[in-house]
């Protein structure tokens, strides 16, 4: 069975075409890799690919299918897509409300104010929340010109990365 | 002589302090927040106590709460650390009026070289170089734009009571001369309750470079060299190293008598370091002296071979130095890199959170003092810096091999730290040939930032593994649909320490 | 000049010497067998090959293979690390007969210190002083007591292919000559395939000290100081230290100077260690030289400050020595504890299997070189010492003092090891006052092997902790039952690398 | 609920008395024990206990009531026992065979020889199995004399810790 994975923006067709043990051979797009591959420690693999040894570290990011992937010097985003998810993807995108935007905290932290309120025009570069971090606060400001649609944290609240703070719509 | 010492701080530095008592069959005391029940320091220490919710101001910095702890415990000595109460004169006061001992110098030193302005006067009259520039602090708009004329332009304002870069405005033009004064006073006010402001001579393509010291309660006073530290973000070290490349040997020797006047000019007891900036032909002033142990003392202890929190132990047990000026010298090459969890392809922003996994660099040469593991949520409230890397060559060239190597091994996940940023600051030829001042982030930030080409196989093979693990766990799960038991048991017994009992 | 080194070896010496050859900017090749394919040293390698089965006669120890890999590779060179091939005059001659560097001595420099007896000869031809027995190999019964007579009781009767303490017997009394001769012949026969015997006077109270040589393809030869190997179990070294508490200065200068001459007897290239038996009046003989590096060389590197591995490549790249003699001292001390996976409360025996939790002791003078991590299963074929742990202190004192914390701050669990043994031995009065010779395990057996007192407290926290641990698997599995799927890809997630895929 | 829990030789009465999150105070026996205990990592426990601080690693051991304990210096066995366990237990013991003996590998490793077959007599003392294990072999002697009722390995065979190889009778 052929899955599609995207790896940053690009959409990749995958294939298992043989396996003995940890020598794989997998297809990508148009590519056959022979590849020794094992599970060497948590999360971290050893290929073996034409003779090179390579390190590969896995963390899932938020599903079973989304991982970010590290090589030895790069690091990226890979969704792994089954045909389910395919579906269920592309009937959401049409359920979706159009032109929202939300606001996400890129790390953990606590909220220290939130200079708007429910209702509030802003235009796009106006600073919407303030979260502090290790002894540093960062300003999350407005990627659109619009209306403040719903605040979900108080200040003094402890959020987690990527989670939602505010809607602009 | 000191028997047990409360450790009035955590994370790496209360981890490395602790180590060497453990050394001297010293017993150690652990005072720990609510963020931090689970911290190193804690589970290092002989013993550990509770004081506070996370927040410092709640706990590390509540001078009662850790007295309690030390009387409570019969602690005979207190280590502050760096950070915390570690500068403070307050708490250095109150330590020995309640007949414990203080392991650093005393109130009257901190104070001194805590004002810049009552540094700056101590060093002239010390005979030791400072920036020219005012004596006085500023008083008035018309005083201040009349001293910044004299200094000649251009120059920095700080703030007396500053450190960290907080209160401080470079101005280039006359017309900026007031709004940044201003700025200087407002912000200075805010972070240090004091706006007194002075002026100094800017100083172009500075070196930041400072000589470790001690000194014990006998008058004797040794440096133990300079540490190069002018690889530096937003006034934060980042690496340092020592030898510095940039210093002739006459200059260095120079230095380090003045940072032993310097020291002696405030009848200074225990370690500490004397900050100077450097110009480009070698001219050299001093900046402030740091009356504490210093993140990077690590390079000093590698390279001149002395334990420092020993020596300090030593100074506070009322011992004479362990040894004389002319018993040192520096062996090698040690450079440090500062680990901090931080995402450096998002302008640092920090990244606290769960340490999934860890591969710690070994062998020749190489020193880690860190206080995360497997497991450990790094808490938002402290600190971003969770590791050094610590690395010696026998010579500059075969330190900085050795410390890319060291880096290359180094895995973090889980949290984005500054590990790759670290390596590609070991490849950029300005720090390479050693020329850098403290303008060689900024200046070579785009090379520091870009990511490493990759050929397609590297982003396919990250395809395959995904994909591979991926379609394991579905026929891992499609075979273990009825054993729910089973895996309960285990899936318990393998889960790693982020369950709030 | 040397661009890519195979490594012909496994473990801990693999991993360390590709890191050498990374921080000189040299790219690696390893072979792994059948056991092998999750260990370091493939994983740490640029490029790795697989060689065949686990047991090393069919996979390390078959040269065609390994000489397959390198001209395949393009490898200019061939590291052989210590064991295996390292002293194999056979896999020496031919990597030079294929065209390929051998990192290590010439094959006529193995063959003449791989046999004992012509080693004698040659060491007393070139004035180094050997113990007294004899010159040739006992070829008759008769001629052997004749000989032992000669030499005067007690003696050692050894296999001059020997090594390892194989084919050796210590004879006190006459009617014990001919049975020990015997054991010795057939032992050898066994072992190396060669009944050759020699006897020697047995020394009492000998200590086991042993010199690190460096000799260039220029006619440069230096020596690095000794080692102190006498605490030995069953001929196997388990604690060595750098300098070596016994030796006076001048003994510590003549014996160097000996060490020298030992290798220019041979035409020496390379790093090598000539092993000399030392007894209470600190007389000393040449026992054998290792044409090698050896397990304990990093205390060398140490505390002389050279990366011993980056010499090694300089001199086969045909490069003059680095230092001179002149240039080497021993700074500070430094003492290598060797951890064995064994049990040591159970004659220790070897205990290979899974490695659940490493903790690993880290900061100032500490060094670890091992090659296992959390979820790496031991093989079984193998040498059962899985990591070294190497301290540095600025003396002896300071030194013992740092290898107590680390070896208290070093945690492996899943598989039995030696780190409370040699806890112990930090703690033991002989070793402590630096009296010590090789009879000191046996010597403190009891001792060494006792556990530590623990009050009743010890005892019920182990009860309470495993108590709360099970009732909250209990209580963690009723409350999941109806979350199969969820937890099945958790487990997945979280099961450490032991899977076979 | 009290339980019993075996360590080494003895056993020992556990009831935990109260809990508040990490705070516990535990009965063992007649002494009660508060204690601030907390999971740190996989398998290893801080415990605050008159302020002392210890760390403490279990390593689960063939079931999930059985744990191999190390403190500082001291290891021990512990097993928990609850009611059903006891009960199957006392049941067992009844129908267990009397008399057997059974030789296990302490250690995993390979079967280098076994100079005994079935049926045979031997004595306490007699060699009856030799493991390799890191290139080191060792001899498994009979504990009582007796008779060879089986051999459950062959030579060469690869052999698991605590693993079953000859049951004498």
């Amino acid at each position: 069975m052929a899955y599609e994975v995207n790896v940053d923006d690009r959409t990749a067709k995958v294939e298992l075409a043989a396996r003995n043990e940890n020598q794989l051979s997998i297809k990508v797009d148009d590519i056959t890799y022979d590849v020794d591959l094992i599970r060497v420690e948590e999360g971290v693999y050893s290929i073996l690919y034409n003779g090179k040894s390579y390190n590969v570290e896995l963390i899932e990011s938020g599903s079973e299918r989304k991982y970010v992937v590290n090589t030895l010097y790069n690091s990226y985003n890979v969704e792994v897509v089954d045909a389910e998810t395919r579906y269920r993807r592309i009937r959401n995108r049409s359920i979706m409300e159009e032109g929202e935007s939300h606001i996400k905290s890129p790390m953990p932290g606590k909220v220290v104010s939130v200079p708007v309120k429910k209702g509030d025009e802003v235009s796009v570069g106006q600073t919407v929340i303030i979260v502090s971090a290790m002894k540093m606060e960062s300003e999350f400001k407005a990627k659109k010109d619009g209306t403040i649609k719903d605040i979900l944290v108080n200040e003094g609240d402890t959020v987690k990365g990527d989670q939602d703070l505010i809607v602009i719509e | 002589m000191i028997e047990k010492v409360l450790i009035a701080n955590r994370g790496e530095i209360a981890v490395r302090i602790m180590r060497s008592c453990r050394e001297m069959g010293i017993k150690t005391v652990a005072v720990f927040s609510e963020a931090d029940r689970r911290a190193l320091h804690v589970r290092y220490a002989d013993e550990a106590y509770f004081i506070g919710p996370a927040p410092s101001n709640e706990s590390y910095l509540v001078v009662d709460k850790i007295m309690d702890v030390a009387k409570q415990t019969g602690a005979d000595a207190i280590h502050p650390g760096y950070g915390f109460l570690s500068e403070n004169p307050g708490f250095a006061k109150r330590v020995e009026k309640e007949g414990l001992i203080f392991i650093g110098p005393t109130a009257d030193a901190i104070s001194t070289m805590g004002d810049k302005v009552t540094a700056r006067k101590t060093m002239i009259k010390a005979g030791v170089p400072v920036v020219p520039g005012t004596e006085a602090t500023l008083e008035s708009d018309e005083q201040a734009k009349k001293t910044v004329k004299e200094v000649g332009l251009p120059v920095m304002i700080k703030a007396s009571a500053g450190g960290g870069g907080k209160g401080m405005r470079m101005v280039k033009t006359e017309e900026n001369i007031i709004p940044a004064l201003r700025a200087a006073r407002s912000e200075a006010k805010e972070a240090f309750g004091d706006d007194a402001i002075y002026v100094e001579k800017y100083v172009t393509s500075p070196h930041h470079i400072e000589f470790q010291v001690l000194a014990d309660t006998h008058g004797n006073v040794i440096h133990l060299y300079e540490r190069e530290c002018s690889v530096q973000r937003r006034h934060q070290k980042v690496v340092e190293e020592t030898p510095s490349p940039l210093l002739r040997d006459d200059v260095r020797q120079k230095m380090g008598k003045d940072a032993v006047e310097a020291a002696r000019a405030v009848n200074y007891r225990g370690a500490g370091t004397v900050e100077f900036i450097v110009d480009e032909d070698q001219n050299y002033y001093f900046l402030e002296m740091n009356t504490r142990l210093q993140v990077e003392h690590p390079i000093t202890e590698r390279v001149v071979g002395v334990d420092l929190v020993k020596e300090q132990i030593n100074i506070a047990n009322g011992k004479p130095l362990t040894y004389r000026q002319e018993d040192l010298k520096q062996f090698g090459h040690a450079i440090e890199c500062r680990i901090y969890a931080e995402d450096p392809n998002n302008n640092f922003m920090p990244s606290p959170g769960l340490i999934k996994h860890i591969t710690e660099p070994m062998g020749l040469g190489v020193r880690t003092d860190g206080y995360v593991h497997e497991g450990y949520e790094i808490p938002l409230y402290y600190d971003p810096m969770i590791s050094k890397l610590i690395i010696w060559g026998s010579d500059r060239k075969d330190a900085i091999g050795r410390m890319r190597r060291a880096l290359h091994e180094y895995k973090i996940t889980g949290v984005r730290t500054t590990i790759k940023f670290l390596e590609k600051i070991m490849q950029c030829d300005d720090f390479i040939k050693g020329t850098y001042n403290t303008h060689f982030i900024e200046n070579n930030y785009e090379f520091l930032t870009s990511n490493e080409d990759c050929d397609e196989t590297c982003e396919d093979l990250a395809v395959i593994t995904a994909f591979f693990d991926y379609i394991s766990k579905v026929d891992h799960m499609k075979s273990d649909r009825n054993v729910t038991k089973l895996n309960a048991w285990k899936e318990f017994g393998r889960r790693k320490g982020v369950m709030r009992l």
